[in-house]
């Protein structure tokens, strides 16, 4: 199991890169090296040899001696509204009709020390440690009794998060990634960009098999993950970029090679873009007998040179060529005077995407296109999605969520007839 | 052609997306000899064959304009006409991106309905990908069959006349073997449990149940939870267009000038008046008819100092102004589709 | 029942003015003139006599003769979740289980005619006529038994509240007269203004009996009439305007009278805001014997004229003395140039609340306080309601609703020492 | 003093709300001799008597100052611990503005909680109007009667410690006559059939009912039906703080003249490269020991070029760049408090 696209990826395999959630819910990257050990902290440790062979998604209790047990899902008897009834014979305790005598006064109440759970913790074993931890802490808590049945419920799932010792398996789609980047790191390392927002680019820019594609992206490789994975090898990413190489540190994250990322993502730097013929590669391919007779690293080291002047030159080509199939820009450079003259790259009728954080930046973009008739439909999106906690009988949104998401433009290039009286056009 | 493959040249029997407005894009399948009429003049089809795709048309009279678009499936979903239930972008673009459909997925959608999701999934999977979609209702199955035919979508989707709900989801062409499931339908739970017989037992499978009322997504979700799925999370998007618009900027000091020029302006125009006056009292002390001041007509009225234009109109925008660019959302939003509720149910292997 | 305040009329009185809010929950404004009629178009027309003297928030029937007959609600029997059993007799049609049928092909399948309609119509009589259009709608609608109960009864619930000849008379609270305007008229004579960005300027203002407020309000006198009725004839509202008067077109529909507004509501230009002291009424007053010989007309101009010069003066004097107790402002003058101006005006600890349509005039305004140490807690403040249908088993936020609402700045007017150093001001 | 009347210098014994920072405003009664410790430092109450409501004090050594600010509800709001369920700024406003809550309304509220929203209403009723509000939970009962009576609330409130879903409205004191009702309570279908005997006879009652979840909004519009309330709305105020930030304008050419200059000095960093290896080999011939170009430091490294301030900490706003006015909202957001379900009874006078 060692194809690329992580839909292929049913199965938890060797080397692969997956993404781990923990009962907090909060979420880890991990690589699955043969006979290596995964540690999830104070969730415990586990040997991958163990979860290799289960199909991603799977959960499971980390047991003593690095093994797991394969569970249904990770809130299996905790909070799974099926799983309920027969999942917390520990729940038998004295509780309130009402909270009426209950003065939360936060962690007062609580007679059990952080000290006390972290020695249960050093104790080891499996996930009894932490259903012990949470025996402890109920009886250490002074008005548990007094809560209602509902409070009680409340409190003692969100302990069992807290202490279980669970994980579920994830494969590494874009979503999991992003999703994980968004919420346990930092969302401005993604300029802000949601799943929803993601998704929507891809949609808008009509992502699919075959496309060439431009591309500015700041989100650290999530955009050129994403359309890879929706490419599936076919067509290309011309990626432009403001450095000497493109940075995209999220992609040696994912399960594409090298070969394959060579063959589908061509950088390009702004100044080669803008002025393709003025930066072409000055190195041309040497006399045969003379590369045969380098010493061998010096040759490897051309070889791969070569490569990459080859590939150049192919973008520069398409560049020349105003090739493309769609603009996708996710970039800090100010939109507002580099699309317009992007645009002139591409092929009509073919969508352009830009994203920013703020939608401040994209105002004055949309009115540059309002104005422009090479760009139809220009308009700002914004998507943002609400979940909500399903638990029977408890059905509300969450409470708190992660703000922003970002915005985008969209518009479709075309291609206006040159002195054309464009007074039809804002109908 | 198909939906799902870019062109760059315009050919006979190709179907494009003829952009009239902002709010009228029409589909028509390109055929020699045939004429498409708007409010804008008549286009022969002729006219547009060896043309670039999004090349702008004009009338052979010059008069009026369209663009000739190549078909996405967003496009088609914008030009549909609002006949029934549409999933529209914000929520399919969240559900693709979310069930992870791409290249090779497997994907049972029920019902079919406009077929306008059916395009976006099709465009997802790709060739070595299917769609087993579903439709009980009898004329709109026909028009599916129709339309995924025109839009060279065969490759790809498999479309059923059934009612899921009752009958299930086997077909007997091929296994099924689906990872992703969306069920637009008013009772979901009558179609879970027939999931089972044809989702794939080898790997994750991702649902989704769209639905536009709470109770439900409560139904649902229990239906989901008795028939072993697992993370289910319900959802909702909300999206909004915005337009960007230009908001003069009135400034206080120019105001306060306005106002001073009027101050002034009414003390001349008292003096004016006081002259008037004495005039009057002249002219009726010397008994001529009474004499009038000429009124100026309203178009050329002196309106005097005038920083914002008051009085005439102005357009957004216009140059001798100063202008905030700001952004503003449609006067009536979308504010509600349907919610959707994911789960997955992972295969129990035994090693 | 004369009483000004909206509060104050729990009965519908004679000259009271009131919001009708027909089953089209289209909203009328009318004035209780006894005899009088209020025509209500094609749902009816009524004798003001006959709804004299029951509770604001009463529904009606139009009866034959312009009489009513009181009803428990405008949807008693249409679509009250308590009401719909014994409501529907009429809904004795065959239906199909589902609508696999059915092809909705818009009005092409009703063979009923606008025209037969209106002639119904015509023959006048009470909600009888409704109910006979909607009987013959039903029969004229080819494939009406080919929907399902569900889309059945949501086409009569439609056919109902369109023909229905019912209406419900409310209180003319500024909420009421607000939602009027926003949803049947044009939300821009508000300047976008939501009722819940209203109440959060109200909030913020810290609106209340006996404050004195400076005011710019172009909405027509919404926010003076919201402000009025929090004040119950206690303090004062100093309407800065930029004009010969202010434009208060909504305060004529409200039950204020001319005495009570002179008492409240103090006008005063811009040019007389800005510089007090150079824009003082030049017109004093006149010996008393001047005044006893005027002509009656001419008295009575005079001293209209002395009433205002006194109001004016009394105006300039609090600005001079800097004696307000906050700032709201609702005026298309910017407000980044003008409100650093007029809060030097204000008393210290007292709130500024400025509102715009759109978010990005805010920001100037925002980014100019975050380094202006006269203002506390500077934000920018969003808020907006969504309305669900509570049908039962049809629990759904309404599909669509009027966009916008506004922005609200929100400060505090702090009084800086002169000097100080502000390091610590942005913890 | 009281909270719903201004003042504009602070008194011995007056309510104050002292500003420390953004997140921290901290409510003290001011007492003679008494002190206010912060981390900026300690300020003695006997300084802060006298100064005008919305004064700077400094520490007695100027090393640090805070804001004395005068009390309203919404302030009062923000500076409680988040110690129970407290209904914000943007439910309580639209609760009082669409009920009409104003000078004269009779209010019942259950329960009272933090009592932070019965500020609000007092506020808004004024000296005609009365505030009815349960509580029966003993603690914030006491602390409630505490609280109102520090702040001035005493005329306008009455409250009692009582379970009104068991035991009704009624109490003895006088006639409750409730024009406006709001319930907080987790059963408010419990309640709600006790408040004929409370509310008028006369004129409408507005109800709004306050529950986080879609299960307790059925059952209490089920309820509401049921007891005769008319105009059942269901709603969801969501509201957001947006910050205003400046984000740096990175010209596209300001980065294709930063690529010019670095391909420049790398072309010279070949050709010292070049010269480095021939004084090498020289050195090497003449059989000296290796001579090395000495390494600027990388604190004073020159970074050619340099338009948008890479390599450095720029601070938001910094002169020399070019910024966007943009806003943003915090990391985190508020995304639900909870439904407002809203009703009225209008009282069926025979006239």
């Amino acid at each position: 199991m060692n194809s690329s696209f992580s839909h292929e990826k049913g199965i938890i395999g060797y080397d692969d890169w997956a993404i781990i959630t923990l009962p907090s819910s909060a979420t880890k990257i991990v690589q699955m090296r043969k006979g290596g050990s995964i540690s999830l902290g104070k969730f415990g440790t586990f040997k991958v040899d163990h979860i290799v062979g289960y199909a991603y998604g799977q959960s499971f209790e980390v047991l003593e001696g690095k093994d797991v047990l394969p569970l249904k899902s990770i809130s299996y008897g905790l909070d799974d509204t099926s799983d309920t009834k027969d999942s917390t014979p520990a729940l038998e305790f004295q509780s309130s009709e009402d909270n009426r005598d209950l003065l939360d006064t936060g962690s007062k109440v609580q007679k059990i020390t952080a000290k006390e759970i972290e020695e249960m913790k050093k104790e080891g074993g499996g996930n009894d440690v932490g259903n012990k931890i949470i025996e402890r802490i109920v009886q250490g808590h002074e008005s548990f009794e007094k809560k209602t049945i509902y409070s009680q419920e409340k409190y003692l799932t969100r302990k069992q998060r807290k202490f279980s010792r669970r994980f579920t398996v994830r494969n590494m789609t874009p979503s999991n990634l992003l999703n994980h980047i968004r919420k346990d790191r930092d969302p401005n390392k993604l300029m802000g960009l949601s799943e929803e927002t993601l998704g929507l680019m891809m949609s808008h820019a009509n992502v699919m098999p075959g496309g060439n594609y431009l591309l500015m992206d700041d989100t650290g490789g999530l955009l050129v993950y994403a359309m890879l994975e929706r490419m599936q090898g076919q067509g290309s990413i011309t990626l432009i970029h403001e450095n000497d190489q493109p940075k995209l540190v999220l992609l040696n994250r994912t399960n594409y090679s090298e070969e394959e990322l060579y063959n589908m993502v061509k950088p390009i730097n702004l100044l080669e873009f803008v002025d393709p013929g003025d930066n072409r590669p000055t190195i041309g391919p040497l006399p045969k007998e003379e590369v045969d007779s380098m010493p061998n690293i010096r040759r490897i080291k051309y070889l791969r040179r070569m490569k990459k002047v080859k590939q150049l030159n192919e973008s520069l080509d398409m560049v020349e060529a105003r090739a493309f199939d769609g603009l996708i820009y996710a970039s800090t450079i100010n939109p507002v005077t580099f699309v317009p003259r992007i645009i002139e790259r591409m092929k009509g009728s073919r969508p352009i995407v830009v994203y920013n954080q703020f939608k401040e930046v994209l105002i004055g973009l949309s009115h540059i296109f309002l104005r422009d008739s090479r760009v139809l439909l220009p308009n700002i999106y914004e998507s943002c999605v609400r979940q909500f906690q399903t638990i029977q009988g408890r059905l509300h949104p969450l409470v708190t969520s992660i703000g922003g998401g970002g915005y985008i433009f969209s518009g479709i290039r075309v291609l206006p007839i040159e002195g054309a009286v464009a007074s039809g056009r804002r109908n | 052609m198909s939906i799902t493959k870019y062109k760059d040249t315009i050919e006979n029997g190709d179907l494009i997306m003829v952009y009239i407005s902002r709010l009228h894009i029409k589909p028509i399948v390109v055929q020699q000899g045939e004429v498409l009429n708007t409010r804008f003049g008549s286009f022969p089809h002729d006219s547009m064959i060896g043309l670039k795709y999004g090349a702008q048309l004009l009338t052979p009279k010059g008069k009026g304009f369209v663009y000739l678009l190549h078909p996405t499936p967003e496009l088609w979903t914008v030009s549909l006409p609002h006949r029934t239930q549409i999933v529209y972008t914000p929520d399919s673009s969240y559900i693709l991106q979310r069930m992870n459909v791409i290249g090779g997925s497997r994907v049972i959608e029920a019902g079919t309905g406009s077929g306008s999701f059916t395009h976006a999934f099709a465009r997802n999977v790709g060739q070595s990908g299917r769609i087993f979609t579903y439709e009980f209702h009898e004329a709109r199955y026909k028009q599916a069959v129709q339309e995924f035919g025109d839009h060279g979508l065969n490759d790809m989707v498999v479309v059923t006349h059934r009612d899921v709900c009752s009958q299930g989801f086997v077909i007997t062409q091929e296994k099924i073997d689906a990872d992703s499931v969306f069920l637009d339908l008013p009772s979901p739970w009558d179609a879970i449990p027939h999931l089972d017989e044809v989702i794939s037992q080898k790997r994750q499978v991702d649902i989704c149940c769209f639905s536009p009322c709470v109770e439900q997504v409560m139904k649902t979700v229990e239906s989901l939870h008795e028939n072993g799925w697992t993370q289910v999370e319900m959802t909702e998007v909300s999206s909004l267009v915005w337009e960007s618009r230009k908001e003069m900027i009135r400034e206080v000091d120019d105001a306060l000038k306005r106002l001073k020029d009027v101050k002034k302006r009414q003390k001349e125009g008292i003096e004016k008046l006081k002259e008037l006056a004495k005039a009057k009292a002249k002219a009726k002390a010397e008994m001529k008819s009474d004499t009038y001041i000429k009124q100026p007509k309203l178009k050329d009225r002196d309106r005097g100092y005038n920083p914002f234009g008051k009085g005439r109109r102005i357009a957004e925008g216009e140059e001798g102004f100063d202008w905030f660019n700001v952004s503003k959302t449609e006067r009536e939003i979308k504010s509600h589709t349907s919610y959707l509720t994911f789960a997955v149910k992972v295969p129990q292997l035994q090693l």
